[in-house]
């Protein structure tokens, strides 16, 4: 970024003992979240995703266990691994949540008014949609991520998506690499993957849909890109709209290939 | 007119495989919605911001010079001899996060959210590193009119000094108003701050 | 919500039994408003106790300073594959809710 | 025979004898003790020798107050229990394990703080107390907003 001299001569030099403090501070931090991954509630939240997937909903009286993910009616083993991808049926490239809205409306009949009244749940009561990624996404534990994107609609969502992604908007200028845009940077204590790097990609897509300690939430990536577009300061977006699973997609694609091991847990 | 084809000479550099930022401003504007205070109006890219995305924030020196110069027209500065206010109130804007987002109430007084990205006070252990560190800054650049103008017009507007900068155009935007930025000039200048201590 | 799930994994370890146990609970310390801004009333965990093959090993006492949807780890002396560990909680509104599991 | 069961049965209506529910009570004073002093106190905790064989793992910045693991092992012989207080937390007094024939004096779990505090632990042995201190940071994390 182009400074003008005299902003240049602004920053006050980080000594060495602070810029070793930060040292330190980051790799704190990292055993923080590797003693909060060993004993993590997401797993309830698997219990009650499973539940779910079995309970018998909508006008249609059916439960979700025929729904296809992209691996055949019903079949779980790996499909969130494969997500998201381009589904005939539906003639779009479809995430997680996206998928599972779509078996809500056709195979439950439900209205898509009424399936996505409450998409991002609270501590107390958490969303169909959460508990659900927590049970399938458990699923594809092991497995290395694999994307689609030989389909033309899906190079086309991969395009849009990194457009997206460096696309700056909203009452702030801000694009997602404002924040996730350069190495080492940081909002107060939290550390900023720039995600459009696979090597930055590969560690945080492996381990979303996760659990959140700071609100005993169990969030997933429809609501990761709904609080960002928030703090953004731009409206709205809408929940599984063809802009929010092109940039799902685009941070996939690049952290393809690493082995999937969530759900994860986060501040 | 000279600063379009100013313009137009960016949209070359932009690989063509990716939709244009006008493509993706009409998808997003299909794909939102508005919600409190957050209206469509917002995802409306302005030149600064079509530049910046086309070029990726490394802007053509005479065509970043051209919107600087614009930019700093938007900035009104207030009359009167100082532009420092209360260093204390300084330091509750900088820490508070608030303002513009579709869940904070209009008219409520919005933050600066200045410790996301910079380093402040000494105090403080949470700060951000996107900006650079500001400890000590008025200590070693004084107070002088001439600096009260050059820190207040960079809150304001910060496009004005750096064309593609992260940093949200605070006044402009209406986040923040006259008085609470220069509350955080002083914050900045006042000896007494504990950002120069 | 009610006692909502607990699930409890017991694993032989060096010498030691391995007891982990996730229970969900709100464990509300009194002070946190809801969305529309009312205080939500104290309620929480008090008592644990964890039985091996229907005794006593460990009997805690624990306050609203343990995390929301409590996760405990605790180990036991020696033990064998099928040994039965019961956890179970007593809470400040008089509820429990209690979870088994033979040793892996 | 009958005088003995009589006598049981008018301690258990007095209640002296409680009913094992209430054997496993809630120190309600302890557990309400503004200061770690006066948690400790009602505990009937005196003052407690350092013991490097008592260790507290805990992370030295924790990004989030609502949920700070720790774990905590005693090696001291003949450990019946472990107390850990929190001086400036609210309520200091966190929890108490009571360790019975059969299971080792060790517990892992997560514990909210309100700010950066130091966190105590101490053990009881042979009618003896040991301490073991831990200073945790708690930071601001997420964009503040």
């Amino acid at each position: 970024m182009r400074r003008i001299v005299f902003g240049a001569a602004l920053a006050v030099g980080c000594t060495a003992a602070c810029a070793a403090q930060a040292q330190d501070s980051a790799k704190e931090i990292q055993r923080y979240r590797q003693m909060i991954a060993e004993g993590s509630p997401a797993e309830l939240f698997e219990l009650e995703g499973e539940a779910l997937w079995k309970k018998t909903q909508g006008p249609k009286n059916v439960s979700l266990e025929k729904c296809d993910l992209g691996r055949g009616p019903g079949v779980l083993k790996g499909a969130y691994a494969r997500l998201p991808r381009y589904f005939k049926d539906a003639d779009r490239v479809m995430d997680l949540e996206t998928r599972l809205l779509y078996c809500m409306t056709t195979l439950q009949g439900r209205s898509r008014e009424e399936a996505t009244k409450r998409v991002f749940g609270t501590a107390d009561r958490p969303s169909e949609m959460e508990s659900l990624s927590a049970y399938i996404a458990a699923q594809s534990r092991g497995m290395k991520l694999d994307p689609g994107m030989s389909q033309p609609k899906e190079k086309e969502s991969y395009a849009l998506g990194r457009a997206l992604y460096f696309h700056r908007a909203g009452s702030w200028d801000f694009s997602c690499a404002s924040c996730h845009g350069e190495e080492g940077k940081r909002i107060r204590m939290q550390d900023l993957p720039v995600l459009y790097k696979p090597q930055a990609a590969r560690p945080v897509v492996a381990t979303w849909p996760a659990y959140r300690v700071s609100n005993s939430q169990f969030k997933t990536m429809q609501w990761r890109l709904n609080d960002c577009y928030r703090q953004m300061r731009t409206p709205e977006p809408n929940f599984g709209s063809e802009t929010t699973v092109a940039l799902i997609h685009f941070m996939t694609v690049t952290a393809r290939g690493e082995t999937y091991r969530g759900p994860g847990n986060k501040r | 007119m000279k600063r379009a084809a100013l313009l137009s000479a960016c949209v070359a550099l932009q690989a063509w495989a990716d939709p244009s930022p006008t493509d993706v401003q009409k998808l997003m504007q299909r794909d939102f919605h508005p919600r409190g205070q957050a209206t469509m109006e917002r995802l409306a890219q302005d030149g600064v911001q079509r530049v910046c995305t086309e070029t990726r924030d490394r802007p053509p020196a005479e065509v970043a010079k051209a919107l600087e110069a614009d930019q700093m027209k938007t900035i009104a500065f207030p009359q009167g001899a100082s532009l420092m206010g209360d260093w204390k109130r300084g330091e509750t804007i900088a820490q508070s996060g608030r303002g513009l987002t579709w869940n904070d109430k209009p008219g409520e007084p919005g933050g600066g959210s200045c410790y996301n990205c910079h380093e402040l006070s000494p105090q403080e252990f949470s700060h951000g590193t996107i900006g650079p560190s500001l400890r000590g800054f008025g200590k070693s650049r004084g107070a002088s009119a001439e600096i009260q103008r050059y820190v207040y017009g960079k809150i304001y507007n910060a496009k004005a000094y750096n064309l593609c900068s992260q940093m949200p155009r605070l006044g402009l935007s209406g986040t923040l108003t006259p008085e609470q930025i220069k509350d955080l000039v002083a914050l900045l200048l006042d000896p007494a701050s504990p950002v120069n201590q | 919500m009610a006692a909502g799930p607990m699930k409890m994994r017991a694993t032989l370890g060096q010498g030691f039994t391995d007891v982990r146990v996730l229970m969900t609970h709100p464990m509300e310390t009194g002070q946190r408003k809801d969305s529309d801004g009312k205080l939500v009333p104290l309620h929480f965990i008090q008592n644990l106790t964890v039985k091996v093959n229907g005794k006593p090993v460990v009997e805690a006492q624990i306050s609203q300073a343990v995390s929301r949807n409590p996760v405990f780890s605790f180990r036991l002396k020696g033990g064998a594959k099928g040994d039965k560990i019961e956890v179970s909680w007593l809470d400040n509104h008089g509820d429990t809710n209690s979870t088994e599991a033979a040793v892996a | 025979m009958n005088t003995l069961r009589r006598a049981l049965v008018a301690a258990l209506v007095i209640g002296i004898v409680k009913p094992l529910a209430a054997l496993a009570a809630w120190n309600k004073e302890a557990f309400g003790a503004k200061t770690a002093g006066d948690a400790l106190e009602s505990l009937g905790v005196g003052n407690a020798a350092p013991s490097k064989d008592l260790t507290i793992d805990a992370p030295q910045i924790a990004e989030n107050g609502a949920v700070v693991p720790i774990e905590i092992s005693s090696a001291i012989a003949g450990t019946t229990a472990l107390i850990v207080v929190i001086d400036k937390n609210p309520f200091p007094l966190i929890a108490r394990f009571d360790f019975k024939e059969g299971a080792l004096p060790f517990v892992k779990v997560n514990v909210k703080m309100g700010e950066t505090s130091d966190v105590r632990v101490l053990a009881e042995a042979g009618g003896k107390h040991y301490v073991a201190t831990k200073e945790v940071k708690v930071t601001i994390g997420g964009c503040g907003g």
